[in-house]
């Protein structure tokens, strides 16, 4: 397998490594499995994966109601960073950002995990506050984070406009050297052929359509393609997590929201980092291949239709113009959007559920790639151990009944 | 007690040349200083017959609708909820008449005069030019003379009231705060209209 | 770009509203008698459909009034719209 | 002329010649040729080479769904990525092949960008045949239409045929059909627009170039394009059909073209696209390209039909041609380098080929069938169902108030699509509830009978079975091939979204208009499952690539977002002020004097308020009137204190928190009369909080009697502070008794100010004494320069947000969204007494008794004085209890969110929100400054005057 680096070769598609002539298998659901996965987007595959891997629990069927990883895993601008506020934010992120500094290695994939660098851009005195804070907590928890001035900005991304006569100019930005993106469909089967390998079975077209409870217990789960008994059940179905979690009466404090993103055509390297900024509202990388990929915030209602408005992609390319003028003439090739279920503090809900053996992961909202195979790690653990992991144990639906939350806000308005 | 302003000073003033300078087919100019009382009560109740005698006009309940009598212009604003627009120096004795109207039923009378002013638009090319940054159909046999609508133009809030729907003759009412990005938004949509460029 | 009827002003571009979500969620009665968790229930859970859902628009643009609406989250379809005072009304 | 322009055919004007460069040569063409019409006129097939393989890559179609020929445009200036096939043509334009990646300018796009809302009661996409029908139809009863469509010119595929409508040329009853249309007044017909969204209720999105044809002609004052915001009552998606071609080995070599587009190029531009042409064709419709390229001269070697029997009318056609009809024949390859010279071609049997021979050619012509252009109405929503007759996808649900009509919808015959046109008009009319209004409709000459059905066959098998499918190019753009498709599918992948994903297959500018489909034919028979079944990938808006900067149109720079200002703004511009964005407000953050910078300035402005006399526009700070019996009700169950309680002429600062119990906004409440108050919001968070009320208001308590209305634009509002302030008022409004005991702090008076009404507030939120003094927004200015003039034997000093903000940290009062960041309760502000305990509740209230709200290290609002006095922390750092940090995760105790100098304190200060903070006044911590600690002492937040006998001066 070829595993090459990024934007150096005159012919981009030259660049791009090839993929393994063998993905996975695509076989009858059996009658009962240990662990089911409800879900075969990249959270889904990275558990069945690490229960597999480091808990040696091969018995695991992900069952995916389309086809595998076409939920927002297809969908997501590919940002992955740690610079989030609060300590335990902190640590699951970046348990995640050392996971994945390895994971092309531990799956033989190559994800084309690029670590170019994130700046999150400070427009106003507010922001330029929010983000020192934020710089100095990220340092003290051992995460790679400055702050950095508009100069600075400009030599880490020269295209940006760093003129003081735009409507909201830019006051600096916090820099994470070690953030960057990856391809995202390559992670997804990066995990699924791994998982496959190791005797998971991927089940595809397989719609959960309810979940049996005997004596309080999840004992089996109802799909379109029949009953399938499990041991325990990891539900890590993202923006359809309210859906599931109604089938056995159980309310999260979620809603699910369109969230899109576009990209341009293929573009000579004129991006060299990633920028991503709240009070424009945009953000922006140039993947590997050469094509700007951008998004914004949610749509503002509730939508399960993956589609958003077109005020949204119309607001965000003025955006993205006010801070990259050489954007003027790129191309808009391609609209979409994902569903999102988004939290109260733009925290996840990882951990147990009140029914017995069933194991909740959602709430990742605009956020959640990045946290692939560190949430995929914890959640699998949890789920074997039967206990929270520690690095998650914040994380609980319980905190909205204390007032314990980790209001990621600030952190994660434009959260990707 | 009507008191004499000196230096009273209208939002787009200092616009005034600028905006007397737009292409053939638009005119645009501020019409400063109105009366503008915003005015709740119910419908239905004792006090909006009452208003009605006193102003000698009906409170529209057509939504997105505005009643003219003599100078007054009634402009719908909500189910409850109306803009009294009258020439200039006129909000101390309509806030008196509205209030004495009122009387002890529950109403609101909010003097907002200086809250929003006025920029009139008239010309052929005057729909399009809004056309351009309003998403309501200005269709003159849709909106009306007599229609009102509160609504974005482009980025800004304004209340739209078509004085004569075929000439046609509009007035934006803009809050002052954005009066400016509105003037220079409305001017610079007229740039295309120039027979030779900007 | 959705029309929302305002029941007020007619369908207008979905810009000019505030979205309120789920519709019919009272403050409770008396607060202070409720438990850590149904309080909780109030402050932060609401329902999260897959289809018809009574959710809550405000049309801030224009005549400032709230209203329910009956929307399809699937389909964004607007199957009803309807006044605070109005009681829900049956869509299929 | 060239070989290859015909003297006598085609709509360019060859009295306009235009001179272009290609690739460093050039070329010369005519006004009415796209690059893609001038460049084959020239004899020029290769337009560029491959992203992948650096192949030779030329024109394969004549309209937007060509997959090959992208060209970088240079002039006037730089635009990436365009297709040949699209770009009209100019004087001076540069352009050069692109092989995948463009470039784009260094330089800022000086063109302008605009949009334009319209609606209409039919809208019509596409003007060929069953689009002019429709739109006519529609318009003839009076109805609003627009008919819109991406060409130049209206006629869609009529433009590159020789068809009759009412036994005239079919390009007359399309002239005829515009001007019929253009003078009807309800009726706008929109060329080079594209439609490239479909959207909720109607809502489609177009864009126009309305220059980009004028090259360096354009006028600057002309928008180059223009988005078109359509809202229709009914739409009509008339926007025909693509040809796709057949994959075989080597089908990329420039020359391989599809056939119908060589029709167009014949007949619209007068272009013959090769000398010698093989026609390669699954269906009837190459046949017609086939006969009408002989009728123009070219040597037509053979047609090769795929299908066992060739179609017996077509056949004569030929024969009368000597054009040899080979069927149950395939073309398996080509040979040729920058241009095919030789088509291989094989007969079919038991779907094996046989023996091959080859035919010389420079033109290979290629039909495996046609793809109804269903894009906008899949975006819509629609659903699609294989037409196992057409071997294609077209709409198969029905959508309301959309009708899909002609070539889009499957109708492929002439007739077929002006019937359609006329029946999708009248549905939509039913709809509308207008009647149709009578007319002939238009009647074309007869077509071909046809017993052939179209043969579906998406590749013929590749004679190279060692590489087999290595150079079967699938997408041409992303170079991917059978054999990638196959490989996708060995791997295990079963659905056509993965294979996209795994080849790239339709992800590139052209997004798979001719070649998704195969795909999926492929995909469906590697895997022995139903195409059906399979269905296509997504169809997502746009249809076309569209410009960031269309996009954006003119909300950019000083458009882009509203500068809100107050009635002042101009003076303090004059005064040379440096601005704060403030939410959309611009306000004065401090008034440099010559040679000042900000720390100076600052400091000068404090020491004036605080030993003197100073004064502020506080005019952005949010207003609301709340009137009613039951307004003092209202304020009570959203503020955390009581308000009911507050009398008439007396002032009262209120928080509110949100239903969690997290402080959300600050302010003070007037009274103004017993059923009247006048309460304020903070800048940036008037709006909101105008609208939490009324949502209370409206779905919780629609019971209570009150009203709310916004007049924050109404008043201005200017600071006046500092121990000069009150000789100050006094000077200016001589008639109101200023003294302590006719004036007290937290009261308010209506007076004349400055010859003007005015409503003056003792409040201060600097610790001074102080007023704030309310006019119309008309008497800012006057109010202003008054005060000015006034105080100015006092050194009356005007001074912005950054001097409001060290005064009033030096009192410790919290800036809401800077002290708090959406976590902070009052009390962890310190702020106990604003929260009543006799109210039963009141919005908030509840959240207050949770257990996290219990916990005595919650974070508390303290001061911290820096051990070293001039050390200024930096906002934002954190807190730490030890200065000896071990390895990371450190615990941290809380952060700086205010941090200032003081010329009242004599030294730097600052607030900070520290874990149990309250109990801990007194003890040192350690401040991050850079990568240093530096100890601070921890103190009460109030660090000036903290007996308060300033403010009674
Ligand atoms: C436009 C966009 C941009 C984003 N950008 C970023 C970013 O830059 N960085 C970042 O970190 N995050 C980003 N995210 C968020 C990120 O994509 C998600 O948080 C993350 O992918 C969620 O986890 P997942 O991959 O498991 O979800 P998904 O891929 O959505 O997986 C959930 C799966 O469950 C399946 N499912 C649902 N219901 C059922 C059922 N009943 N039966 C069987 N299967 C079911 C779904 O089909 C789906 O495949 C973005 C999201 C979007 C939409
Ligand atoms: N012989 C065959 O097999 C065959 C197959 C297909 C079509 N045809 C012929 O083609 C014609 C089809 O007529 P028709 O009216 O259905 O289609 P058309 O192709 O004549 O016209 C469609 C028009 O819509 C435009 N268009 C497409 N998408 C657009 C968009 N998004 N925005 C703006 N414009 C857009 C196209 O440029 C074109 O001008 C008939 O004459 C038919 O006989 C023949
Ligand atoms: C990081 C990233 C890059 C993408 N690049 C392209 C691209 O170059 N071309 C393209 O057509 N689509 C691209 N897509 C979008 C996909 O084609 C597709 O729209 C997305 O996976 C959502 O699926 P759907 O549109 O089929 O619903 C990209 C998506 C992502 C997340
Ligand atoms: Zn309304």
């Amino acid at each position: 397998m070829r595993i090459s680096s990024v934007g150096s070769s005159t012919t981009p598609g030259a660049d791009l490594p090839d993929h393994p002539s063998f993905l996975w298998r695509n076989p009858e659901p059996k009658k009962h499995y240990d662990v089911v996965v409800i879900g075969g987007g990249g959270h889904g595959l990275a558990t069945a994966y690490y229960l597999a891997k480091n808990h040696g629990i091969t018995n695991v069927a992900v069952l995916e109601k389309g086809w595998l990883a076409g939920g927002n895993m297809a969908r997501n601008t590919t940002i992955i960073r740690s610079n989030y506020l609060w300590d335990e934010s902190a640590g699951i992120y970046e348990h995640s950002l050392k996971l994945w500094e390895t994971l092309e290695q531990e799956l033989d994939y190559p994800i084309l995990f690029s670590q170019r660098g994130v700046l999150n851009l400070a427009h106003t005195l507010q922001d330029v506050r929010d983000s020192v804070r934020r710089v100095n907590a990220n340092k003290l928890n051992g995460i790679d984070a400055e702050w950095v001035d508009a100069q600075q900005v400009k030599e880490l991304c020269p295209i940006v406009n760093i003129s003081p006569d735009v409507r909201y100019p830019v006051l600096g930005a916090t820099y994470q050297p070690r953030a960057g993106i990856a391809k995202h469909d390559y992670v997804a089967w990066g995990f699924a052929r791994a998982a496959n390998a190791m005797g998971v079975d991927l089940i595809q077209d397989c719609e959960v359509t309810g979940l049996d409870v005997v004596d309080g217990r999840v004992t089996a789960v109802g799909t379109t393609r029949g009953t399938i008994g499990a041991g325990r059940v990891a539900l890590c179905a993202a923006g359809h997590s309210s859906v599931l979690a109604k089938m056995v009466d159980l309310e999260l404090p979620l809603q699910s929201h369109p969230l899109q993103a576009l990209v341009s055509e293929l573009l000579e390297p004129v991006h060299p980092t990633v920028v991503m900024s709240n009070a424009v509202h945009v953000y922006v990388s140039q993947a590997h291949k050469g094509e700007l990929v951008m998004g914004a915030g949610v749509d503002s209602y509730n939508g399960y239709g993956q589609r958003g408005a077109f005020h949204i992609i119309e607001r965000q390319m003025a955006a993205a113009l006010e801070l990259f003028p050489v954007f003027a003439r790129a191309h808009l090739l391609r609209t979409w959007a994902g569903i999102v279920d988004t939290t109260p503090d733009a925290s996840p809900i990882v951990g147990l559920t009140p029914v017995e053996d069933l194991y909740l992961n959602c709430g990742w909202g605009t956020g959640g790639f990045k946290a692939t195979p560190g949430v995929g790690w914890c959640f699998a653990d949890t789920v074997a151990e039967g206990r929270p992991h520690p690095l998650i144990s914040a994380f609980t639906l319980d905190r909205f009944t204390t007032g314990a939350l980790v209001d990621e806000h600030g952190a994660a308005a434009v959260a990707h | 007690m009507t008191v004499d302003h000196p230096q009273r000073r209208s939002p787009l003033a200092h616009l005034t040349a600028e905006l007397a300078a737009t292409p053939v087919g638009v005119s645009l100019s501020e019409v400063p200083f109105l009366t503008q009382l915003n005015l709740r009560v119910d419908p239905l109740g004792r006090a909006a017959r009452a208003v009605e005698e006193a102003l000698g006009a009906t409170l529209p309940t057509a939504a997105n609708t505005a009643v003219a009598a003599g100078d007054l212009d009634v402009l719908w604003l909500g189910p409850d909820e109306w803009l009294l627009v009258a020439p200039e120096g006129r909000q101390e004795s309509l806030e008196k008449s509205l209030r004495q109207a009122i009387g002890t039923e529950h109403g609101a009378v909010v003097d907002l005069s200086a809250h929003r002013t006025t920029v009139e638009l008239s010309g052929a090319l005057a729909r399009d030019l809004l056309a351009k940054g309003c998403s309501l159909d200005l269709h003159p046999a849709v909106f009306t003379t007599g229609s009102c609508a509160q609504l974005p133009l482009a980025q800004a809030p304004v209340l739209l009231l078509a004085r004569d729907s075929e000439m046609p003759r509009y007035w934006l009412l803009v809050r002052t705060s954005f009066a400016p990005y509105v003037a220079a938004w409305l001017l610079d949509a007229c740039v295309e209209y120039a027979a030779s460029g900007p | 770009m959705q029309l929302i009827p305002c029941p007020w002003c007619g369908p207008r571009d979905e810009v000019e509203f505030h979205y309120g979500g789920a519709a019919h969620v009272a403050y409770p009665e008396d607060p202070q008698s409720l438990t850590d968790e149904d309080w909780a229930r109030y402050v932060f859970f609401r329902d999260n459909p897959k289809g018809p859902f009574a959710e809550r628009w405000c049309h801030t643009a224009s005549c400032r009034r709230w209203f329910n609406a009956i929307r399809d989250t699937a389909t964004h379809q607007v199957l009803a719209v309807y006044r605070m005072d109005e009681a829900k009304p049956v869509t299929s | 002329m060239s070989l290859y322009r015909l003297p006598d055919r085609g709509r360019v004007d060859r009295s306009t010649p235009v001179t272009f460069t290609y690739n460093g040569s050039p070329y010369t063409g005519y006004a009415g040729d796209t690059l893609a019409s001038a460049l084959l006129a020239n004899g020029v097939h290769q337009v560029t080479t491959s992203i992948k393989y650096g192949r030779p890559r030329g024109i394969m179609a004549a309209g937007p769904e060509d997959p090959n020929a992208l060209v970088q445009v240079e002039t006037p200036f730089p635009e990436p990525m365009l297709t040949a096939t699209t770009v009209e043509l100019y004087d001076g334009l540069v352009a050069s092949g692109l092989s995948g990646q463009g470039r784009l300018a260094t330089e800022p796009d000086p063109a302008r960008y605009d949009a334009m809302h319209q609606h209409c009661d039919v809208l019509v996409v596409g003007a060929g045949p069953a689009g002019l029908t429709a739109a006519l139809t529609a318009a003839r009863s009076g109805a609003r239409v627009v008919l819109l469509d991406d060409q130049p010119e209206a006629g869609g595929s009529l433009l590159g045929t020789t068809e009759l409508i009412d036994d005239r040329p079919a390009l007359e009853w399309v002239e005829a059909a515009v001007a019929e249309l253009d003078s009807l007044p309800e009726v706008r017909v929109l060329s080079r627009t594209t439609a490239f969204g479909f959207y909720d209720d109607g809502f489609v999105l177009a864009l126009e170039r309305r220059t980009d044809h004028l090259g360096f002609a354009a006028p600057e004052h002309l928008s180059r394009q223009r988005v078109w915001r359509l809202r229709a009552k009914h739409v009509v998606l008339a926007t025909g059909a693509h040809e796709r071609p057949v994959v075989f080995a080597d089908n990329d070599r420039p020359g391989t073209m599809l056939a119908a587009s060589a029709r167009t190029y014949l007949h619209r531009y007068g272009v013959r696209c090769g000398q010698r042409a093989v026609v390669f064709t699954t269906n009837d419709s190459a046949y017609q390209a086939a006969v009408d390229l002989a009728d123009a001269g070219l040597e037509v070697a053979a047609v090769i039909d795929a299908r066992p029997q060739s179609p017996a009318g077509w056949a004569a056609e030929c024969a009368e041609r000597g054009i040899e009809v080979r069927s149950g024949h395939v073309v398996t390859g080509t040979t040729g380098h920058e241009r095919v010279i030789r088509a291989h071609v094989a007969q079919l049997t038991d779907g094996r080929p046989q023996l091959r021979s080859g035919i010389g050619c420079d033109l290979l012509l290629v039909s495996g069938g046609w793809n109804p252009a269903v894009h906008l109405f899949s975006q819509a929503g629609g659903r699609l169902s294989y037409d196992d007759a057409l071997g294609a996808f077209v709409p198969s649900s029905s959508l309301e108030a959309v009708t899909v009509a002609g070539a889009a919808r499957g109708t492929f015959q002439l007739d077929g699509c002006l019937a359609d046109g006329g029946e999708a008009a009248q549905r939509a009319l039913a709809g509308l509830g207008r009647p149709t209004a009578g007319g002939t409709p238009p009647r074309p000459s007869a077509a071909h009978e046809s017993a052939e059905r179209p043969l579906t066959l998406w590749t013929v098998p590749d004679p190279d079975e060692q590489h087999a499918g290595a150079t079967q190019f699938v997408d041409l753009q992303r170079d991917a091939t059978v054999a990638d498709v196959l490989r996708a599918t060995g791997a295990g992948l079963r659905s056509v979204e993965h294979v996209k994903r795994y080849t790239t297959i339709g992800t590139a500018h052209d997004q798979g208009k001719t070649s998704g489909i195969i795909s999926s034919g492929l995909v469906a028979q590697s895997v022995r499952a139903g195409i059906a079944d399979l269905g296509t990938t997504t169809f997502r808006p746009p249809y076309t690539p569209v410009s960031f900067a269309a996009l954006a149109g003119r909300d950019r720079g000083h458009l882009h977002d509203p500068e809100r200002v107050t009635p002042l703004h101009l003076l303090h511009v004059a005064a040379g002020a440096d601005f704060e964005d403030v939410g959309q407000w611009k306000r004065p953050r401090y008034f440099p004097r010559a040679g000042e910078d900000m720390d100076t300035a600052v400091l000068r402005e404090c020491r004036a308020a605080r030993e003197s006399v100073a004064m502020m526009d506080a005019s952005t700070l949010g207003k609301i009137e709340v009137e009613g019996p039951d307004a003092a009700e209202l304020l009570d169950r959203l503020y955390t204190n009581l308000m009911s309680s507050l009398k008439v002429g007396f002032i009262r600062y209120g928080v509110m928190c949100g239903v969690d119990g997290m402080a959300i906004d600050d302010g003070t409440v007037m009274r103004l009369a017993d059923d009247r108050f006048l309460l304020t919001t903070t800048t940036g968070n008037a709006a909101k909080i105008l609208d939490w009320m009324e949502e209370w208001l409206q779905t919780e308590w629609p019971d209570l009697a009150v009203r709310l209305t916004s007049v924050t634009e109404q008043w201005a509002t200017v600071a006046l502070v500092g121990p000069r302030s009150r000789d100050v008022l006094a000077l200016v409004a001589p008639e109101l008794a200023v003294d302590n005991d006719s004036f007290p702090f937290m009261t308010w008076r209506e007076a004349m100010v400055a010859g003007v009404p005015a409503r003056v507030c003792r409040i201060s939120f600097s610790g001074e004494l102080a007023f704030e003094v309310n006019v119309s927004g008309w008497d800012a200015v006057t109010l202003w320069e008054a005060l000015l003039a006034a105080g100015e034997s006092y050194g009356i000093t005007a001074y912005g947000t950054e001097t409001m903000h060290v005064l009033r940290a030096e009192k410790g009062y919290p800036i809401i969204g800077q002290d708090t960041d959406g976590t902070v309760t009052p009390q962890d502000l310190g702020m106990s007494w604003v929260v009543s305990k006799k109210k039963p509740d009141f919005i908030g209230k509840r959240s207050f008794a949770r257990a996290e709200n219990q916990r005595a290290d919650r974070k508390h609002l303290v001061g911290l004085l820096p051990v070293q006095r001039d050390i200024l922390l930096p906002e934002g750092a954190q807190l730490v209890a030890d200065p000896q940090i071990g390895p990371p995760p450190v615990r941290m105790l809380g952060h700086v969110t205010s941090s200032y100098r003081s010329a009242a304190l004599e030294a730097t200060f600052a607030l900070a929100l520290v874990k149990g903070g309250r109990d801990r006044i007194g003890q040192t911590l350690y401040s991050t400054v850079g990568d240093e600690l530096v100890p601070v002492t921890v103190a009460e937040p109030v660090l000036y005057d903290p007996e308060g006998a300033r403010r009674d001066g």
